[in-house]
């Protein structure tokens, strides 16, 4: 079924001008979303998946900035919609769940103020309903007592509270669009699983998308549609969630997925990739992976960054990776 | 040979209810920790897990003296905290860290990363001046930050990479005793496979000692030589990694087990969820705190709280059993 | 209905006429109360409550008082009043009036509207000293407490108070029932502006009619201005030097000599004072009984001072403290500057010191000083007060203000004679004999006499008075 | 918080008696009042009689010890030169003096705030430097200046204001202002300006070094990300975040104003509280000063409560007591 | 430091800001050496030079550049040597008041409780107390001098800074980044210094830079008061409140110099002063 693409993304740069020179963060990615559709992002920490969150909303401030690209949303391009309009695509049409739950609620408001403003702002509800909206929101993330927690201020939650909180800001206006930027990593699995479902339940019901940034690799194996991996401000490999787990192409992916602590085994050492991500300060041209890549070749010194279709619907930069046939990752069912 | 003690741990915080109620004296109280006993030996790693909210960070930090217990005793080394002098205190916070669950804010927005380390090793004299530089550089290495970042401040790093930092801050006093809160639940994959093969390591060189806290079961099962299972500031079971993982025997745990996700090629589209009301820390429910999402529960369950019970090797506080 | 708006430099504190003995305040009790006499613009004695006056013997003056006089508050004015208000005046434990009625013995009603007055020994001034006294109405003043009367004031003057704001304004209306001539003006608000630069910018947007101490530096501006006049009356004021006449440098009589021949006097009234000042060569102007026109200023002559101070035995000058005040009188922070600048001319070292006026007076009267500036005004219109207060040796009640302690024994005796002689001629004779005596001595080194300065609208007909009492009776408009 | 303000005003208590020995001895350092008070010529008999009758020839601690008595009952002595009490000479020109302050802090605040705010949202703006540079010259140039050349300006050269006093008031609420009439309001323009110009300059710099550095942070990205429009990203999240060293500036110049703005007071014939103690000092008129001095303290204790509690409004992590 | 010069190098208005006050602060050191004659002199001056209006104007006269004052001091070298004062007592009082102010309030708010309501009490008191009463008391007592007047001005502004510093101290000493110092066994003072302090500086700055203009005016009153300076040897802020009174009479030359120059002070004192607070906040680099 070919679905309706909701988001457009081409060719998104966005740099860091620092004293140091410029960071790379996001350099030239291209990825489209359509209605209804889970996409997985996943990557090296550092790789630049939550600046590019933030720049899809356009949310970059000095001394970063969006040196190019496009973001088409529904056919418009957001970049070239002035700060008025966007104030009506952010929160309504495209929310984003911050990475890091303390920093992202302003310590002097009540949870309940932060919820409840954009109750009355997006859908115009009056205050007594958008209250009992806002419980209803809390109770749905899973907080106890949310009428008395409304009242509390983000310091007095704990950390998964909070990450709730955020989630259920975000969804509180029933977006389009949702950017969740690793939703779910200070909660416990139960909770983790509420909140999920919860998710896959508007996705049903309202053909809402979902980006969803993790590092979960399990997790996004489980509920997403396509995954997406960066490395260093680049795309670098992406394609149906099957097909990238059980074959995937790029030796960065492949390190990825043989890092995963497994629970049926037992592992004395967990496998890790060697080395580290390059500097966004200055990357090296070609291959970015090359320096710590067991298979590199002099090719990859000289590079583009070009997808090479591995299968239908998955493509990965390594080219090494085409004739590479893989054995089958373990733990993979 | 016992390096941590905690004995009956409550921590109860007071919260106002608004401007009003305060301004009137009417406060009401989260019961955050209520009466939890445990026990963790030296070179050992015990990992707390339990659902978010239940009071993990919260025991974590009494330990450390951030909080003053409300009840309740910590000892380490078998000498109560309560009774140190000054002096006996402050070795102890060579020998016992912190790993934030919240890297950001752990971090003084005004520090460069090298004043960040550099900072304790000054303190108390991990190393001369001349191999400060070396030493800093060191300990980025191991926990995977480029050393050019020397200069840089914390909002400039993304996420994983300041808890990385906040890492290389509780590991550069070379303490005995850590309590790390969801230290790796920022990182990715691959980084976390490098931090816990540091923080192994770690541990087979200087036989430290970990109090683990995480919702990542698997890893919590890597890392962990014994598990306790928390539910609304109580301990619902605890007992060796083993025992737990192989036959988890509260209902709770069991939830917990059931809904830990898996490297997957097919798309799960029910997760199975626990139901019931989610009980509420300010007004504790009667019974056991677990009743009312607990699908074996009974007259009993309501009425009275389980005590912490032996069974198969292991204690476990449910009626059931 | 005329009115009339003023602009003074600072409002009256009480209404209760023997409370304070301050210009700002009496100036306005001045309009709603009056006295036995009253000086006029000349400081010649006028009769005021009392329509005529003699001397029955040495120490018993008879005072006639006027009838059917009324207070604002209808009592009837008679003998019993005057008695009681100057007998409150002498024996109320906070009257500050109790030295013009120190030497009234006695005072007996004849009848309803003849008073006798008797007196310690002989005392030519009593008049003038008795004029000071306001007149209350006995009845009113008993039935009030104290505390009442400081805001309530009920008088027989030509004015009535119709409204007070401290320190904002005082609305004062004419009195219908008032026994003299009717006054033009209707109605005078008085508007209390400390500062003088808003002084004169409320007179000049026009704000008020009639502007009271226009400082000396903005006299042009005011005289260009469209529609005002300023008008200049002599002051009673003499600014002056003292110094220690029985120790240091001071104590030779050539070293007073060559300081004040070193002071430039001309320059000081025409630069300091901007032209708006008189130079004086004596420690009263000619308004002043006692005034005496054959003293002369010695010249200024720097190069004499210097051949003096070298005689004296100081060649190459001395080092000397100069105590002043800088916000009492006009400008006499630069007065003391310019003094301190001209002495250093001829080598004499003069350490400022410039303090705030309860300071320097404070130091100053403990007699803690050996050169200072020092303003003195001659409110009785009678030279005495300079020379018991300031000339006569320090003793008993003499020469209280004589703080750098000169001493003539021959001065003392003039001045002790003096106060004791009613006949007026002999008496001027005596006193200006003191007064020559010590300017030749140099027992003060006298500057200037301030000028008054007012700003009024140019149809305003007003003559000021040398003692600065605000008489709005006395003011008019031209048509 | 009742205890606390329970326990303020305890402390104030205390605070006031301190107030009221130093004051008692600065007051006898400073020069005899009985030599200022009388006219020159009194006799010295004179002199002594008054200082008995007002009771300055006792000892000291018997002075003060008689103060004291006095002050609990609520009298504070009798003004030396207006014969009324002290007290209510102080407190009748409290509210005048309030009046000009509250005025000034009104036109400051709405001048500053967004005004700074809008300096620290646009900072490249040619606006924003304009208003960073022109509100430099309201603290660069002495009150007294440049309230002399508001007279000059809109006094006397365009005739638009009243150059001195309070004008003409009316009645509301059963407070007399001049907020009231048109007149009033007129004539408190000009020193509320000259007032408020510090202030303004003051403010204007803390809002916008405030807000810049708060709008770095992750939650004002966030209210954005929200969708939040600027009013609510800026004034609801970004100020309350900044105002701690607003309030306790606005509440500390408050404090100052109604205290101190004698020269404000002076330029403009302002008959308050500032004219009343510069005159008094000149005149050295005790009992005046002392019940100037305590009521200050007792306004500036309670101004200072108020910003306390303030500060837990603006930022509940801040802890009272 | 090398940052502190890269950032520098980026901005214009700094660069300026810096060279005007270094020349105005170099040239009032060495004003001995500028200006042809010494106005602190007395015997140097006449009131046959009084009130000359500036060169270019009718009246001016070759020897007083900018005009003379009512004693007869050239306006430009009075200016010069009046800097020096009104810039020694401005910083040192500043610094005084900021550095009582500044301890004591971190003090406050960091501990709390008894020490806090001890401190902030005192500071209750001290604010009751005009400066003006306050500064007789204390010439009554010690005499003047400019020492005492630094030491006067800066006990009558350290509560600004006092207060200030606790409040910022209050809302950032439960942070985390407060808590992980104290965890690390950082003692007291180090925290204050190393991990408050830099956090509240910039209110602090704010406040410090703005007040050295109110702190120049203040000794201006003072000194007028006769506390501070000799009027013989007037400050700058002296000289703008003798020269005011004569604005009305048209002699503007004696408030428009030295009014200039104050205002070119601050303006240079701010200037660098939001600079500073911008790059020592990591966060707006
Ligand atoms: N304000 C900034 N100034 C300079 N560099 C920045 C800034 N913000 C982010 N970066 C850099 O941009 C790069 C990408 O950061 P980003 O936050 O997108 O990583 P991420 O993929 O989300 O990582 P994580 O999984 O750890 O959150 C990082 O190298 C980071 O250091
Ligand atoms: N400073 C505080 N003031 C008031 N309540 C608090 C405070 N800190 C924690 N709490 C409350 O204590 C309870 C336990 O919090 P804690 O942070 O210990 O949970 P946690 O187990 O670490 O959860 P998570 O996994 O979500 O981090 C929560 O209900 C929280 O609201
Ligand atoms: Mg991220
Ligand atoms: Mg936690």
């Amino acid at each position: 079924m070919q679905r309706e693409k909701i988001l457009e993304v081409k060719n998104l740069k966005t740099f860091f001008n620092t004293k140091d020179g410029v960071v790379k963060a996001v350099n030239g990615v291209n990825f489209n979303l359509k209605k209804g559709e889970i996409l997985g992002i996943v990557g090296e920490s550092g790789a630049g998946k939550s600046v590019t969150g933030f720049s899809l909303l356009r949310l970059i401030d000095p001394p970063g900035e969006i040196l190019e690209g496009s973001i088409k949303f529904k056919g418009q391009d957001l970049m070239k919609m002035n700060e008025r309009d966007m104030i009506k695509i952010r929160g309504k049409k495209i929310s984003m769940i911050f990475q890091d739950p303390m920093a992202s609620l302003n310590p002097v408001l009540t949870i309940g103020q932060q919820l409840i403003e954009v109750l009355q702002f997006h859908l115009n509800y009056r205050r007594k309903k958008a209250k009992n909206r806002a419980v209803e929101l809390l109770n749905m993330v899973g907080i106890s007592s949310p009428g008395k927690r409304m009242k509390h201020y983000p310091n007095q939650l704990s950390g998964g509270m909070r990450q709730r909180v955020v989630v259920a800001i975000a969804l509180a206006s029933d977006p389009e669009v949702i950017i969740a930027d690793e939703p779910t990593t200070a909660l416990d699995v139960t909770i983790q699983a509420q909140i999920i479902n919860l998710m896959q339940n508007l996705i049903k019901d309202r053909q809402t998308s979902l980006i969803f940034i993790t590092h979960d690799l399990a997790l996004v194996s489980e509920i997403a549609d396509r995954i997406l991996v960066m490395y260093a401000g680049d795309i670098i490999e992406y394609g149906s969630k099957g097909s990238i787990i059980s074959n995937p192409a790029h030796p960065y992916t492949q390190g990825l997925i043989n890092s995963i602590p497994v629970l049926d085994k037992n592992q004395k050492r967990l496998k890790q990739i060697k080395g580290l991500m390059p500097s966004p300060l200055d990357l090296p041209a070609g291959c970015k992976f090359r320096s710590r890549c067991s298979k590199k070749t002099d090719y990859c010194k000289n590079r583009d960054n070009e997808f090479k279709k591995i299968s239908n619907n998955h493509y990965s930069t390594c080219s090494e990776a085409c004739q590479l046939k893989k054995e089958l990752i373990a733990g993979v069912g | 040979m016992k390096l941590l003690e905690v004995n009956n741990l409550k921590k109860h915080f007071s919260v106002n209810d608004s401007f009003l109620a305060n301004l009137l004296n009417k406060n009401s109280q989260v019961h955050a920790v209520n009466g939890v006993s445990f026990s963790i030996n030296k070179g050992e790693t015990l990992s707390l897990v339990g659902e978010s909210g239940c009071g993990k960070s919260t025991i974590g930090r009494t330990i450390l003296g951030l909080y003053e217990p409300t009840e309740g005793e910590i000892s380490y080394c078998g000498k109560k905290i309560s009774q140190m002098s000054k002096k006996e205190k402050f070795g102890l916070k060579e020998k016992m860290q912190m790993i934030f669950q919240d890297p950001f804010s752990s971090l003084n927005p005004r520090q460069k990363v090298k004043d960040i380390i550099q900072e304790p090793i000054r303190s108390h004299n991990i190393v001369s001046r001349e191999e400060e530089k070396d030493y800093i550089l060191n300990l980025l290495d191991k926990v995977g930050v480029d050393g050019s970042y020397l200069n840089r401040y914390p909002h400039q790093f993304s996420g994983g990479q300041r808890q990385r930092i906040g890492i290389a801050r509780s590991l550069s006093m070379e303490p005995d005793f850590i309590v790390a809160d969801e230290p790796i639940s920022a990182l990715d994959v691959s980084i976390q496979a490098q931090i816990l093969n540091l923080l192994m390591d770690l541990q087979d060189e200087f036989d430290l000692t970990f109090l683990f806290i995480a919702h990542d079961l698997s890893v919590v099962k890597h890392i962990s030589d014994r598990v306790a299972i928390m539910y609304l500031g109580k301990i619902f079971e605890i007992g060796d990694k083993k025992d737990i993982f192989a036959e988890p025997l509260h209902p709770y745990t069991k939830a917990l087990f059931n809904s830990i996700p898996e490297l997957t090629t097919t798309t799960k589209e029910n997760f199975s969820v626990l139901s019931g009301n989610v009980p509420d820390p300010i007004q504790l429910p009667q019974g056991c705190y677990f009743h009312s999402r607990c699908k074996y529960a009974e007259k009993i369950c309501l009425k009275k709280e389980p005590e912490l019970k032996e069974v198969n090797g292991r204690k476990v506080a449910c009626h059931q059993l | 209905a005329e009115t009339m708006t003023i602009a003074t430099p600072s409002d009256a504190l009480t209404l209760d006429p023997i409370m304070l003995s301050e210009t700002p305040t009496i100036s306005v009790q001045m309009n709603i109360f009056e006295g036995l006499v009253h000086l006029d613009e000349n400081m010649d004695i006028q009769p005021g409550l009392a329509s005529s006056w003699e001397v029955e013997d040495d120490t018993t003056w008879v005072f006639h008082l006027q009838k059917g006089v009324k207070f604002h508050n209808g009592d009837d004015f008679d003998a019993e009043d005057v008695k009681f208000s100057i007998e409150r005046a002498k024996n109320h434990p906070k009257s500050q009036f109790k030295s013009p009625v120190g030497q009234v013995e006695s005072i007996e009603i004849i009848d309803d509207y003849t008073i006798a007055i008797k007196t310690n020994f002989p005392y030519p001034i009593l008049p003038r000293k008795i004029g000071r006294i306001l007149i209350c109405s006995k009845d009113y003043v008993e039935a009030n407490s104290d505390q009442h009367l400081q805001n309530n004031a009920v008088g027989t003057g030509p004015y009535q108070v119709s409204s007070w704001e401290k320190d904002e304004e005082m609305v004062l209306t004419a009195y219908e029932d008032y026994w003299g001539e009717k006054p033009e003006v209707d109605k005078a608000i008085l508007k209390p502006i400390s500062n003088p630069a808003t002084r004169v910018s409320s007179f000049l947007s026009g704000e008020v009619d009639i502007l009271m101490d226009l400082p000396v530096q903005d006299v042009e501006r005011v005289e260009e201005a469209k529609g005002v006049k300023v008008v200049t009356r002599p002051g009673l004021r003499l600014i002056f030097l003292g110094v220690n006449t029985q120790e240091g440098p001071f104590s030779k009589l050539k070293v007073r000599q060559a300081v004040y021949h070193a002071i430039n006097e001309d320059a000081i009234v025409e630069h300091v004072m901007n032209g708006h000042a008189y130079k004086a060569g004596q420690f009263y102007p000619d308004t002043i009984f006692g005034y005496n026109p054959d003293v002369k200023r010695v010249p200024y002559d720097p190069e004499k001072a210097k051949q003096l101070l070298a005689e004296a035995g100081y060649p190459d000058g001395f080092t000397i403290q100069f105590d002043s005040s800088n916000d009492r009188y006009m400008n006499d922070g630069q007065i003391a500057q310019a003094v301190a600048i001209q002495l250093a001319r001829v080598g004499i070292n003069v350490e400022l010191n410039v303090q705030t006026k309860s300071a320097h007076f404070d130091k100053v009267l403990s007699r803690n000083t050996d050169f200072y500036l020092l303003g003195w005004t001659n409110s009785l219109g009678d030279g005495i007060q300079f020379l018991d207060g300031l000339l006569h040796t320090p003793e008993d009640s003499y020469g209280r203000f004589n703080l750098g302690n000169y001493s003539n024994q021959e001065v003392d005796k003039l001045i002790e004679e003096a106060a004791m002689t009613l006949d007026e001629e002999k008496r001027s004779k005596i006193m200006q004999e003191a007064v020559r005596i010590g300017i030749e001595e140099v027992a003060y080194l006298p500057l200037h006499y301030q000028q008054q300065l007012y700003g009024m609208k140019e149809n305003i007909k007003w003559t000021p008075r040398p003692d600065k009492y605000v008489k709005i009776s006395t003011m008019g408009f031209d048509n | 918080m009742l205890i606390y303000t329970g326990k303020r005003i305890w402390q104030t208590l205390i605070v006031l008696f301190a107030v009221s020995i130093i004051v008692f001895i600065m007051i006898n350092i400073n020069g005899d009042p009985v030599q200022t008070l009388l006219p020159p010529e009194a006799e010295p008999w004179a002199v002594e009689e008054l200082r008995e009758t007002l009771g300055l020839n006792k000892p000291l601690y018997i002075q003060y010890f008689n103060f004291i008595k006095n002050a609990v009952k609520g009298d504070m002595g009798i003004s030396y030169y207006q014969q009324v009490p002290a007290l209510s000479l102080v407190l009748e020109r409290l509210p005048k003096t309030m009046e000009l302050a509250v005025a000034a802090i009104l036109i400051s605040i709405v001048i500053a705030i967004p005004a700074g705010m809008y300096a620290a949202i646009k900072p490249e703006s040619i606006l924003s430097k304009l208003i960073m540079f022109s509100s430099l010259a309201g603290i660069s140039l002495p009150t007294f200046l440049s309230g002399i050349l508001l007279i000059l300006l809109f006094a006397v050269n365009f005739s638009l204001l009243p150059s001195s006093g309070r004008g003409e008031v009316a009645q509301f609420l059963g407070i007399h202002s001049s907020f009231f009439t048109l007149d009033g309001l007129k004539h408190i323009i000009m020193p509320a300006a000259t007032l408020g110009l510090y202030m303004v300059a003051m403010l204007i710099r803390l809002v916008r070094a405030g807000m810049q550095e708060v709008l770095k942070q992750d939650y004002i990205l966030f209210t954005r990300a929200k969708g939040m429009p600027a009013k609510i990203v800026y004034i609801r999240h970004a100020l309350k975040n900044t105002m701690i060293p607003v309030i306790t500036v606005i509440g500390l110049q408050l404090g100052r104003l109604i205290a101190f703005s004698m020269i404000t007071e002076k330029i403009f014939a302002w008959p308050g509280m500032g004219k009343l103690i510069l005159d008094s000092i000149n005149r050295l008129d005790r009992p005046v000063i002392m019940s100037y001095i305590l009521v200050i303290a007792a306004l500036f204790a309670a101004i200072n409560l108020v910003v306390d509690l303030l500060y837990y409004y603006f930022d509940p992590r801040i802890e009272l007591g | 430091m090398k940052d502190l010069i890269y950032y520098f190098k980026r901005d214009k208005m700094v660069i300026i800001a810096t060279i005007i006050l270094t020349v105005i602060i170099l040239s009032s050191i060495f004003a001995n050496f500028i200006v042809p004659h010494n106005p602190y002199d007395l015997a140097s001056v006449s009131l046959m030079d009084s009130m000359k209006p500036p060169i270019w104007m009718k009246n001016g006269v070759d020897k007083f550049l900018l005009g003379s004052d009512l004693q007869g001091r050239g306006i430009l070298s009075t200016i010069l040597y009046g800097t020096r004062i009104s810039l020694l007592v401005g910083f040192s009082a500043v610094i005084l008041g900021g550095i009582i102010g500044v301890t004591l309030g971190m003090v406050a708010g960091y501990f709390g409780g008894k020490i806090d309501s001890i401190i902030m009490r005192m500071a209750d008191i001290q604010l009751s107390f005009p400066t003006m009463l306050i500064a007789i008391t204390v010439m009554a007592f010690l005499g003047r001098g400019i020492f005492k007047l630094i030491v006067v001005i800066g006990l009558a502004t350290w509560v600004t800074y006092a207060r200030t510093a606790r409040g910022s101290t209050l809302s950032i000493k439960n942070s985390e980044y407060v808590e992980a110092a104290k965890l690390i066994g950082i003692n007291n003072t180090k925290i204050l210094i190393r991990h408050i302090l830099p956090n509240i500086l910039t209110p602090i700055i704010v406040i410090a830079t703005v007040q050295i203009a109110q702190v120049i005016m203040l000794e201006a009153t003072l000194s007028f008061l006769g506390i501070g300076v000799p009027l013989t040897e007037p400050s700058l802020g002296l000289m703008i409140s003798d020269g005011y009174k004569r604005l009305l009479s048209g002699k503007w030359w004696l408030v428009v110099f030295p009014g200039g120059f104050l205002v070119m002070i601050v303006l240079s004192i701010n200037i660098i002063g939001d600079w500073l607070r911008d790059v020592l906040n990591p966060k707006l680099k």
